[in-house]
């Protein structure tokens, strides 16, 4: 397999690599033009991360051979790879959040003068990247400080900033809202004509067809195919990831909304600024979506529903009783469960196994005695695991070795186990392939149709709108409206979301 | 309480008195403990004593004196952590002109020599592990036949060593072993190892000797009785002092437990400091010094000729254990 | 793949998985080798025996190393529980007792005030913890310095002063050091105390929900919270659990050396500490083991007994030992070589 | 918003951000209260020459535990450079030299080698720590032990065994314990070499590139690997640059005290790791400042000084430190106060 091409920026050749356990790539290639944006999809797990990873040095590849600019290389560390021309924009935010964005850009490769550090160029330049790619973040304010989107941008600016000839964009746009991808997109039009080549991985339709020139699939760790996206429809890419056909993007809807189960009124957070004075009422077997802009402040509404956040005033009434969810511990036995937007942060236990990540919100209910019942704990994992379709090898794998996207699965999994009246998903499918999209849309539906209040966050307008029966727009932290999904459109929420 | 035998920020009854100040280089040291409670003894009325605990560290103690210095001591009684440091802390105190007594630790005569204002109240550090060496032949030769279990004359011995770099376990461990030897006996050392001061540790090394040696082992030499104790601990769990097994074991400090193993026959017998007497010479030449009389003004102390006050050790074994049981009345 | 190959890949991942245990029958092969004598059953009951306090110790510590903390305050309360219970059982014609007129108590009398102690002092621990949020660091240096205070105020008092407190009742003194005879041998009850403790922290972090709590804690404070966990209850009975651990090798202790000073216990955390360490328990917090506690505390009582055994000269022991504890761990660290 | 409440959150904003400078404040106008003759620059004069050395140390160890690291072994290594640099500067004429023939050395020879065998020492442990990846709570305990062993075995040798090293050069002595005389006072000498390695301790951390990789490491190594830092690298240098401090601090030990010996600098790092968290540093690593660590330490300093010159009995002492730096650090961590 050495008919290489001389046109090709980027050759990776039969690419093996094995985890223990896990044959992770099974000779993989990809080739990358010149100038291109060259999408690389797959299911979750399929190896596009640990594919990129052998690329950057972070990974040391089992066999296979890369050339670059038609030289083999293998770079030993990223440090290399940076200094030939492969950056990348890694899939789990990789920032050193206690120190300031300048930093965090120039990390690696400070300007000195002399033997200390030049601030003030490192300033200026940053200021400089950031108005080419028209970004509007304090350079000197702190990562921590800033927003998951915000961050997001910094990190796809660093990567912008070390003019290489390709950049791997490992799932940028998950957590970035519909403005903001058009920011990107607009950015990496640029970059495009520079002659940069893109290396694109994303489970989003739609973004895919209309940015990237090439699509490399991958399914389990192997190589499909590499075709011209000009030739692809969306329906065949999923055929080729999942294999099989998936005729719909959004299951049927079954539900039926019935008795009022949540009324939300007048709710106001105590530290400001954050939302105010939300009204809005759920019911049983009700799909609610929210939706809004970043710094909307739907993420805080969620979570102040389920005790991570003091209120100033407003009530939460579950089923006609006034509720006062002070803490999660309380509002999960009041039957709420929430998915978080951060799964990192608030999510997964990485170095445990996902037996426990999955049992860990409902440990309870596995008592027997002062005893938990290793029976029950089993069979409620093999359940999440099946039915959340999770490629793990055992029970007993540490979830920080799985996927993003099954990672994904296994908290969800973790929610439904508790068995919830009320059901937060605070952007639940951000990073999940489409398949298993589909999947939770169809839970959802199911835990709808079975009488749950379901409140859904998210930022893709498809998904509301192919899966939510309502939806409350916020914006500035306020409840911008409540629309019908069904007489609704893009457009009057995107009006509504600008409201304020 | 008295318990703690501090002073309060120099108000109070004692107050008006002269202040002086004392650091001891280890409050909770078995022996120390005595001694600073002949001094709070012999302080009262007479004194304002400040005492300080240096926690067995040097730098605190050189602290403890800058402290004690400002504010305003105008005499100094200082059991050295360290022996060699008593220079520095003449350099602090000469330029003020305030006496210093040092006690139980001895400085170099050339030390002391160098200021008119230094005294020493205490022994000769050597000296336990002399009495303690003598304490050896002595019981060896007299229960030769039981003791030498291999019959070869010789002592196969095991000694637990204090903290090393310790100028009491360096002390110790080379007067005791060379005194025996002095006596003509000769000796074997099985082996030697540091149980740190500590029982718990010495239990745990005795219980490997035995193991390994077991009764090729004819006598325990131990830097002070806490690890006299522990050794006693391990041997009575290999079954040693019941029937006719027996181990003979010395230490240093005569302390009530251990002397109670002495009444009990489980130890031969250990060296006693009298702390009483060390405590209240201390006293009595800080306080004199504090009120610039004479140091021996009104006492019954004798200065030898590098002006040291010497207060002797005894042997105490079961044939005058009342001297030892006397110490702590 | 043919079998063959798998098998000994399985092996070897066994062994990269599992180096601890080989380092300790390495260690244990080291020293025969040096010396044959070692191997008696004699050597053995006295490693057993004298890492029985120090597992009860380990388990409590590590238990807070799994929340992601840590207790520098451990060595003192084993201190304060052994002055504690050592106080109290003084026999009856002892001359020096600290309570002259103090019955002969039973047994587990003493025994209870002295863990009731360090159950307290640990419980406060972890309020400080959990609802000051002051890092465990701080915190139990701040209970270290604090208990050793408070244990020497106790000891060092009239009639006697700073005394070992000696002359322990036999009842005391056979429950430490005794055991049960089997054939010409005596398996000590300290090694069944420890096996039972070691019994009972197993079922605890394993079985019961405030085990997985721990674990959940220690993985991800963040998410512990969102799961619903009551961090700071599960961390307050954590270190309750530890202090009643301390509490209750403090009167170990006491009993088998026959004698307890407000020294007794000094710096055995760092020990204990490290032994975790060396057993797998992970310092930042989530993971650990109860037989790999167990295992670091024998890998560092065979290494303290060997060297003692061989007859290595004091200081070349402390070198020997510094050297082995860094290989071992640094083998053990080849399972997260981090290039993949 | 009015000006004048935005200005009183702005206060008390800053109150909260400064805990640790309100904490000092506080303990001294507390100690002055108790006694108002603290208040004298002989005081002063003493906390400040007494924090010094400590202040040295405690830059090193906390450069460490920025990139989420620990040195246990920075006491034994105060100790290493002590005994060598006792032992090659003592005074010509002295009668119990260790090396009877050796000339007097001018003053920076013997400090140079003691900083060189720290600084070796330490670079090992960052290799250790970097290249094996063995935690640096393990390297630094194997290396703590190994080092007092190395120590104890160069202490303890002929002609005069294990004897304190003392009868130090005069200008050895000057050089620790003298100062320059301003009116009736004399500004120590060790003050201002603490404030000379502060200051260029600050400009590394600050103003280099060694500085920001060492935050970047502590607050997310993997961040820092993918943006091209070579961490191994880095965290050795950070580990040689502490070993130096130690070597220079041991120095003035010796110096200070006039005499060393094997145990000079027992349990400093557990001081100064202390005075770092005090200070504001985090032990998991990527936070802390200069400023911070210097207030850490003579916050420890004026408790300790403080204690003393009340007259507090020492049993009592303990507790109240113990109280203190629990106190202390509860209200710094207010700040972090999580409940959004
Ligand atoms: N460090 C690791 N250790 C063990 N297994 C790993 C590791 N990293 C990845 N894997 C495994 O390799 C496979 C490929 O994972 P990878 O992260 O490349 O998937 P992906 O295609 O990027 O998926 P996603 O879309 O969810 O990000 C998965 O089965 C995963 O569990
Ligand atoms: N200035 C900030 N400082 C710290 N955290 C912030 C800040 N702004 C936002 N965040 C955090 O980011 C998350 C999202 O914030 P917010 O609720 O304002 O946005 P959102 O509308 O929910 O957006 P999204 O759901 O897309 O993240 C929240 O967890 C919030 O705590
Ligand atoms: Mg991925
Ligand atoms: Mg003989």
């Amino acid at each position: 397999m050495s008919e290489s091409n001389s046109t090709n920026l980027l050759e990776m050749l039969n690419i093996t690599k094995r985890f223990p356990g896990v044959l992770a790539l099974d000779n993989v290639s990809l080739k990358v033009k010149p100038g291109s944006v060259h999408a690389l999809m797959g299911e979750n797990g399929a190896g596009k991360s640990t594919l990129m990873k052998c690329l950057f040095g972070i990974y040391s590849m089992d066999e296979g051979k890369i050339l670059f600019e038609g030289k083999e290389v293998a770079f030993a560390n990223s440090k290399q790879a940076l200094e030939n021309g492969v950056s990348m924009v890694h899939q789990e935010l990789n920032q050193v959040r206690q120190q300031n964005v300048m930093d965090n850009i120039w990390l690696g490769r400070f300007p000195k003068k002399g033997i200390f550090i030049d601030e003030k160029k490192m300033y200026e330049d940053t200021l400089a990247i950031f108005k080419s790619l028209d970004i509007n973040i304090d350079p000197r304010s702190k990562v921590s400080t800033l927003s998951v989107s915000e961050m997001q941008m910094v990190e796809i600016a660093k990567a912008v900033s070390y003019h290489s000839k390709i950049i791997v964009m490992d799932e940028p746009t998950s957590s970035l809202t519909e403005n903001e991808v058009d920011h990107l997109f607009k950015i990496i039009r640029r970059l495009q004509s520079e002659n940069v080549a893109i290396i694109y991985i994303s489970h989003k339709m739609e973004e895919i067809l209309k940015i990237s020139d090439e699509v490399t699939i991958m399914r389990d760790g192997q190589y499909i195919a590499t075709q011209s996206s000009k030739e692809l429809t969306t329906d065949e890419i999923i055929k080729l990831m999942v294999g099989r056909d998936l005729s719909q993007r959004f299951p049927a809807k079954v539900n039926k909304p019935g008795d009022l189960i949540l009324k939300v009124t007048d709710l106001t957070a105590e530290n400001q600024p954050s939302f105010y004075n939300v009204n809005f009422e759920l019911r049983k077997g009700e799909i609610l979506g929210i939706a809004g802009l970043v710094g909307s402040k739907r993420t805080e509404v969620v979570e102040a529903l389920f005790g991570m956040r003091s209120l100033k005033s407003g009530t939460i009434e579950l089923g006609g009783k006034v509720v006062k969810n002070h803490s999660p511990q309380r509002a999960i036995k009041n039957g709420f469960a929430l998915v978080t937007e951060e799964r990192r942060t608030t999510g997964i236990y990485p170095d445990l196994s996902i037996s426990f990540n999955s049992i860990i919100a409902n440990l309870a209910q596995y008592r027997k005695g002062v005893f938990l019942s290793d029976r029950k704990v089993y069979d409620d994992t093999k359940w999440v695991i099946d039915s959340m379709n999770v490629r793990t090898p055992t029970q007993k794998t540490s979830i920080g070795s799985l996927s993003g996207g099954n990672q994904q699965k296994v908290i969800i999994g973790r929610w439904l186990l508790t068995k919830p009246d009320i059901l937060l998903l605070d952007e639940p499918t951000r990073g999940i392939d489409v398949g298993a999209k589909f999947e939770i849309y169809q839970l959802i539906n199911q835990l709808a149709a079975e009488g749950k209040g379901i409140i859904m966050i998210s930022s893709e307008m498809p998904e509301l709108l192919g899966v939510t029966d309502r939806i409350l727009v916020m914006s500035n932290g306020r409840a911008a409206g409540i629309v019908d999904t069904q007489a609704t459109s893009q457009e009057e929420i995107m009006r509504l979301a600008a409201l304020y | 309480s008295s318990s703690t035998s501090g002073s309060d920020s120099g108000k109070g009854k004692d107050g008006d008195l002269p202040a002086v100040g004392a650091t001891i280089y280890k409050f909770d040291d078995n022996f120390m403990s005595y001694v600073r409670r002949a001094m709070d003894t012999a302080a009262k009325g007479k004194v304002n004593l400040m005492l300080n605990d240096s926690q067995n560290d040097q730098s605190k103690q050189i602290e403890q004196v800058d402290t004690l210095i400002a504010k305003g001591a105008k005499s100094l009684a200082i059991n050295l952590v360290d022996p060699k440091a008593a220079q520095t802390i003449i350099d602090k105190a000469k330029p003020k002109s305030i006496p210093v007594i040092f006690f139980n630790k001895e400085p170099d005569a050339s030390v002391l020599k160098g200021y008119d204002k230094a005294y020493y109240v205490g022994t000769t550090s050597s000296e336990s592990g002399v009495l303690q060496g003598e304490l050896i032949a002595k019981a060896w030769e007299a229960n030769k036949d039981k003791y030498d279990k291999n019959k070869d004359g010789k002592i196969q011995y095991v000694l637990l060593k204090g903290e090393p770099g310790h100028p009491d376990a360096e002390a110790r461990t080379k007067f005791a072993i060379s005194t025996v030897k002095e006596k003509g006996i000769d000796v074997e050392e099985l082996a030697m190892d540091t149980g740190m001061w500590d029982a718990t540790k010495a239990t745990e090394k005795m219980d490997a000797w035995l193991a390994k040696y077991n009764d090729k082992i004819e006598f325990v030499i131990a830097n002070n009785d806490g690890m006299a104790l522990g050794a006693i601990a391990s041997l009575e769990k290999a079954g040693y002092f019941t029937g006719d097994k027996f181990m003979p074991v010395v230490g240093v400090d005569a302390i009530p437990e251990a002397l109670e193993m002495i009444e009990k026959g489980k130890m031969v017998g250990s060296v006693l400091n009298d702390a009483k007497n060390q405590g209240k010479a201390t006293i009595d030449l800080a306080a004199n010094a504090a009120k610039s009389k004479d140091v021996l003004d009104g006492t019954e102390w004798k200065l030898d000729d590098s002006k040291a006050v010497r207060v002797p050790y005894i042997i105490v074994t079961k044939d005058n254990i009342q001297v030892g049981r006397d110490a702590y009345k | 793949m043919n079998t063959q190959a798998s098998k000994k890949s399985n092996v070897s991942k066994w062994l990269v998985d599992n180096v601890i245990y080989v380092v300790l029958v390495l260690l244990v092969v080291g020293i025969v080798i040096a010396s044959p004598d070692f191997l008696s059953m004699t050597n053995l009951i006295n490693i057993l025996s004298q890492s029985s306090s120090r597992i009860i110790i380990a388990l409590g510590v590590a238990g807070i190393l799994i929340t992601a903390g840590t207790d520098l305050s451990a060595g003192r309360m084993v201190g304060l529980a052994a002055v504690i219970s050592a106080s109290l059982l003084q026999a009856g014609d002892y001359a020096y007792k600290m309570y002259p007129n103090l019955p002969e108590l039973p047994l587990f009398v003493p025994i209870l005030i002295a863990m009731a102690a360090t159950g307290l002092v640990a419980t406060l621990n972890g309020v400080i913890v959990s609802k000051f949020h002051v890092p465990p660091f701080i915190a139990t240096l701040g209970m270290m310095i604090g208990v050793y205070g408070l244990t020497s105020i106790y000891f060092d008092r009239p009639p006697y002063g700073a005394q070992p407190i000696g002359g322990l009742s036999s009842k005391f003194t056979t429950f430490a050091q005794r055991g049960i005879p089997v054939g010409q041998y005596e398996i000590p009850y300290l090694v069944i105390y420890a096996i039972i403790a070691t019994a009972i922290i197993w079922v605890v972090w394993n079985k019961t929900q405030l085990g997985k709590n721990m674990y959940a804690i220690g993985g991800n404070p963040e998410a512990a919270k969102v799961s619903g966990v009551n961090v700071a209850r599960n961390l307050i009975f954590i270190y309750m659990i530890a202090g009643l651990l301390y509490g209750f090798s403090g009167t170990l202790e006491a009993g088998r050396v026959g004698s307890a000073t407000n020294n007794t216990g000094n710096m055995y955390e760092l020990d204990a500490i490290a032994a975790c360490v060396v057993g797998g328990v992970s310092l930042s917090g989530g993971i650990g083991t109860v037989p790999g506690v167990v295992t670091g505390v024998l890998i560092f009582q065979i290494i303290n007994y060997g060297l003692a055994f061989l007859g290595v000269s004091p200081y070349i022991q402390y070198i020997v030992k510094g050297l082995i504890i860094v290989v071992a761990v640094a083998f053990d660290m080849r399972k997260h070589a981090k290039k993949k």
